[in-house]
């Protein structure tokens, strides 16, 4: 197999870049850009669909991406199996497209919330994490519509089956109000669909690469390693 | 010539704000009457927002030049160079009206303008920053106003993905119906890839590319120079609405094509649209043009000329490219989502020639019209001052200190700053609630940049000369704290109606304390700003000289934060002589007169030259100017970020208050565990340092004062905007 | 010929802004609201008849998530 | 006693949204859309009637910005 990792490029997007630095850092690899009118790809890799306001966030956010030809193919590759991570306004993509569950609105305080906030990683059988060591790992946040709803009935589904990957907890893993930023179901930050190949989550890794930054991101990236 | 002549009378010409000597002028260039479309051009070129007719003359004093300038004032922005092949274009714009009339939309675009302005030179913004001011908190119109203000700036800026790293937010009644927002944008561009707006080579088309035009903001640019009245809220189509996503779009495409030897000039359509991108291009390449404008796209039906050539639609830019590359240019925008139109080409004539319909509309001399701009140097008067003196309250230091830390200008700006995307595009290293200067990497590289913008208006309206020379020195002494060199500085200019002596006395003084100061610390200023008629029913704004600094700093490893670690050793560096004057300290406390504190740039410059190099030879954990509220505030936000209690002694020879907090300039916190490194190297240079206690504990005590938990200084500061906005409990 | 999109939250989904809004109202001291709920609204125009079925198309691929929202088409 | 009030830009502002939405429609195979605009609603219940004018202030002042949106109410 072929060492690839693709990002697909909407306009619109702004954490492509960002997203790009980190994988080269971690993977020591450079990513194919893809743009979103893209409507043959053949063999990308992993997948990553970045964070920004794609088509300007206008009507929900990510809903307008869902419309692209790149979408129909990441949508034809999810359903092969291959491996496919959207971070942020990645995961309201994914959302909007039903390649997950749920849907993510406007943040509980109504407003955009920038800040490093704690996870917990609630699965670690799952290739996306189970060489993070951590139980509990540092990310920030950075959206206006990230508060991670979905009815009682499918809550009861991704839990039995494991789908659940991170919640905002405490710097000791507690799980609580207190540590919920946006206002989402069970505390949830990041679900993987039921085959387990695609993954969304609303914090940024990529955006904890340095020391600056703190460098939690690099686990997550690092832990992709045997999936390339 | 035959021109289509519409009615002009006396009326038409007052309601566009042109004076008589002025027509007299344009009668003269035109050798004729002007239709009213010409009457507009004109009325948007002389406005003050676009021609500088009040303050023209003094800012001609300002130093621009320095080893590191690249480009002075006169541009779109200022450009310095940061060494290798980097250099950093910079400026700050208001927009203080529209964000009045409409706070959203008015800050969005405001954000928008600025950010087009650094990005038409070729640069990608790297940092966004805004310098805030808002009425009374119980004015009714404030907090509805500073929601829409910050959300406006936070989604346009957030959509985009340029970090807002920074600035400053403060409340006072003068602004109660004159809000400030001003931005600021930093970009960085290659040295060999820099962008100008000089038009050159007869033949060579004219390209539109962005929004379709409306009939948004028809006027704003006059509306910027006009005082406010009752009706102004009434202004309903001067409104415009930003489009953070087009702006985007603009962005990438643009420096998609730069990358190709396609474009000649490039200028965005900011204040005054079409009119003033082309006359401003033209008029710098000595060109003629001709503008087709049925070519010009329109969103609205049956737009006139007259409507096309003032409209302030934003997101729109006008560039002239070679002929040979007109095919690439449309294939980049058009991958892009956009449509690149040509609207004219450049001619010899050195006319501004308008054709819609196949008519000639509108013809009008380039050169001329810009070159004789009017320029006023208009009456000025020193305002005399009451010398009430108020009441004091009687309060203990304690007391004063709560009320400090807790009260709008002082307490956490946490609900402000969260809303804005402070990390995007992962070069920040710190926002400036980490560190006096926001900081921000140079991709790739081990430099940083380090920005600041200050002003203390209280200062600037008792003596506007030392005011802005204090404005300048803050701005200077954030950098240094920050570990970087200071470069050079944008300006921007609030006041209230230049046409009042008071006022235009503040200006011409205010630019004089620039100038001085800018002078002194080697500090020249690249680009700027100017807003005037900042007064509500005859009610001015307190003079607003906002300084907005940039530095450089050399290597990641002296990136020096607000910080400090257990056990380390708390040094005052500038000696404390305890002025109150217009303290907050004395604000507080009800003195409401006095004079602001006086500096002295050669101590200025000497201890900064010992903070930037403690930086590089002491070693420290962290350094913090002292400004406002004295060392005591300073301390508390130290205490504040940190999470860290202190434990300080108020030396004997100076009463409490005046050491606690007097404002004197000039002064830094170093803190560090290099004691006796410090100490020499502070002997060796001359400069006057203090050690007033040690990092410990958890809480912040001051010793024979007072002690309060970190917990409760915490809350302290963070509840008058959780109280004020009624954050959900 | 216009057609109108009503797109509101299903019941049972807490809405924060109506919330808050309702507080502000009372707050401003109308008293007797006791409810308020919000939705959007799209007027879309075509060009040719009959086509309440591409309506209802674009309604609910595009217009509203149903997993959140439902709506309604009426002609205007 | 419920009234509703619809608030949508006054014509001339440029909604950028409604022209974003309107482009997907038409790339979707949708070429029959012409135009698409869009609003908002509020749907608000009263415990007291006869209080017009009391949805006519709460409108003006809070649900919609008269600077560059307008309002109507009628009676549910
Ligand atoms: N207060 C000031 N100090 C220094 N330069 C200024 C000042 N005000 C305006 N300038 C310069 O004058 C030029 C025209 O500014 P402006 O009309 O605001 O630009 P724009 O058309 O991009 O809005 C710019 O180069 C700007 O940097
Ligand atoms: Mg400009």
């Amino acid at each position: 197999m072929n060492k690839e990792v693709s990002i697909i490029h909407f306009p619109g997007s702004n954490c492509d870049r960002d997203l790009a630095v980190a994988i080269k850092y971690c993977l020591k690899l450079k990513p194919k850009f893809l743009w979103h009118n893209e409507s043959h790809i053949k063999d990308p890799g992993i997948i990553f669909i970045p964070g920004g306001f794609s088509f300007g966030d206008y009507l929900r956010a990510g809903i307008l991406a869902t419309k692209s030809p790149a979408i129909k193919e990441v949508i034809r590759h999810a359903k092969k199996g291959v491996p496919i991570i959207g971070i942020c306004n990645g995961f309201q993509i994914l959302t909007e497209c039903k390649l997950l569950e749920g849907a993510l609105i406007k943040n509980s305080s109504q407003l955009f919330s920038c800040k490093k906030v704690f996870l917990r990683i609630e699965n670690k059988k799952n290739y996306f994490t189970k060489n993070i060591k951590k139980g509990v790992v540092q990310y920030p946040i950075a959206h206006s519509q990230g508060k991670f709803y979905v009815d009682d009935y499918n809550l009861k589904k991704l839990q039995d089956n494991d789908q659940i990957m991170f919640k905002y907890s405490s710097k000791t893993g507690d799980i609580s109000d207190k540590y919920n930023p946006n206002g989402s179901v069970q505390n949830i930050a990041g679900i993987v669909n039921k085959k387990k190949n695609v993954l969304g989550l609303m914090p940024h890794p990529e955006r904890a690469i340095d020391s600056f930054s703190g460098r939690d991101g690099i686990v997550f990236f690092n832990g992709l390693n045997e999936l390339i | 010539m035959n021109l289509e002549n519409n009615l002009i009378n006396a009326k038409t010409i007052i309601d566009h704000g042109i004076s008589k000597s002025e027509y007299n002028r344009i009668l003269k260039i035109l050798k004729r009457e002007p239709n009213l479309l010409e009457l507009g051009i004109f009325s948007v070129m002389w406005s003050e927002h676009c021609s500088y007719k009040s303050t023209k003359k003094w800012l001609k004093t300002l130093p621009t030049n320095g080893e590191h300038v690249i480009c002075g004032p006169g541009e779109n922005a200022g450009i310095i160079d940061i060494g290798g092949n980097d250099a950093i274009v910079f400026k700050m714009e208001s927009h203080n009206h529209p964000s009045f009339i409409e706070p959203y939309q008015g800050a969005a675009t405001g954000v928008g303008g600025i950010m087009r302005d650094v990005f038409t030179m070729g640069a990608r913004p790297i940092a966004n920053l805004n310098s805030l001011r808002f009425g009374e908190p119980s004015n009714i119109k404030t907090k509805n106003l500073l929601q829409g203000v910050v959300k406006g700036i936070g989604d346009y800026g957030n959509c985009v993905g340029i970090p807002t790293v920074g600035g400053e937010c403060s409340f006072h009644k003068s602004y109660n119906n004159n809000i400030l927002v001003n931005a600021m944008c930093v970009g960085l561009v290659k040295k060999n890839k820099i962008f100008y707006s000089k038009a050159k080579g007869i033949g060579n088309p004219i390209i539109y590319v962005g929004s379709k035009t409306g009939r948004d903001g028809i006027h704003g640019a006059t509306m910027a120079s006009a005082e406010f009245d009752d009706t102004s809220i009434d202004q309903r189509p001067q409104v415009q609405v930003g489009d953070p996503f087009m702006e985007k779009l603009l962005l990438e495409s643009c420096q998609e094509l730069m990358k190709e030897d396609a474009i000649i000039a490039i200028q965005d359509m900011g204040a005054a649209g079409l009119t003033s991108s082309s006359f401003e291009m033209a008029s710098k390449g000595n060109c003629g043009v001709k503008l087709f404008l049925n070519e010009v796209p329109c969103r609205e039906s049956k737009m006139t000329p007259y409507e096309m050539m003032l409209s302030e639609t934003q997101e729109r830019m006008l560039m002239v490219i070679k002929p040979d590359k007109k095919k690439i240019t449309f294939d980049i925008f058009k991958k892009w989502g956009l449509e690149a139109i040509e609207i004219g080409h450049l001619t010899d004539t050195g006319k501004m020639q308008m054709y819609f319909n196949n008519r000639l509309v509108g013809e009008l001399p380039i050169k001329p019209l810009a070159d004789s701009a009017p320029e006023y140097d208009r009456p000025r008067k020193k305002k005399a001052f009451k010398t009430i003196k108020v009441k004091k309250r009687n309060l203990q230091i304690e007391n004063v200190f709560l009320e400090m830390i807790s009260s709008p200008n002082h307490s956490s700006k946490e609900w402000l700053f969260r809303q804005y995307d402070n990390m995007v595009m992962c070069d920040t290293i710190f926002s400036s609630e980490e560190s006096d200067a926001a900081i921000v990497r140079i991709h790739k590289t081990k430099k940083a940049v380090a920005i600041t913008c200050d002003c203390n208006p209280i200062f600037c309206y008792t003596d506007p000369k030392l005011g802005a020379k204090l404005a300048v020195a803050e701005s200077w002494r954030n950098l240094i704290a920050s570990g970087a060199k200071p470069l050079a500085v944008t300006d921007n200019l609030n006041f209230g109606n230049p046409e009042k002596k008071d006022v235009m006395y503040q200006i011409k003084k205010a630019i004089e304390g620039i100038k001085v100061a800018c002078t002194k610390l080697s500090f020249p200023v690249v680009s700027g700003n100017v807003s005037l008629y900042n007064e509500t029913k005859g009610k001015s704004i307190l003079p607003t000289p906002v300084i907005g600094g940039v530095g450089l700093i050399e290597d990641l490893k002296f990136v020096t934060g607000i910080n400090m670690k257990m056990d380390d050793s708390i040094f005052i560096i500038g000696y404390t002589k305890g002025h109150l004057g217009l303290s907050v300290y004395n604000q507080i406390c009800g003195y409401k007169y006095g004079k602001p504190p006086s500096i002295d740039f050669d101590n200025e410059i000497k201890n900064g030259n010992f903070v930037y190099n403690a930086i590089r030879e002491v070693g420290i954990s962290g350094c913090h100017d002292v400004s406002e509220g004295g060392i005591i505030m300073s301390l508390a936000e130290l205490c504040i970020k940190n999470k860290l209690g202190i434990q300080i002694s108020i030396p004997d020879e100076i009463k409490k208050e005046n050491w606690l907090f007097g404002e004197d300039s000039s002064r830094y916190i170093i803190i560090t565990n290099n004691e006796k490194k410090l100490l020499k190297y502070a002997k060796k240079m001359n400069v006057f340092v203090k050690n007033i206690g040690k990092v410990k504990g958890s809480s912040f005590k001051i010793i024979n004062e007072f002690e309060i938990s970190l917990k409760d200084l915490i809350t302290y500061n963070k509840q008058w905007f959780k109280n004020y906005i009624d954050i959900e409990k | 010929m216009i057609y109108r999109v009503y797109v509101e939250f299903k019941p049972g989904i807490l809405d924060p802004e109506s919330e808050a809004i309702k507080r502000t109202v009372n707050q401003l001291g109308f008293s007797n609201v006791e409810n308020i709920s919000k939705g959007k609204f799209f007027d879309i125009e075509l060009s040719s008849n009959n086509c309440l079925s591409d309506i209802e198309k674009i309604s609910k691929e595009l217009l509203s998530n149903p997993v959140i929202e439902n709506f309604k088409v009426v002609k205007k």
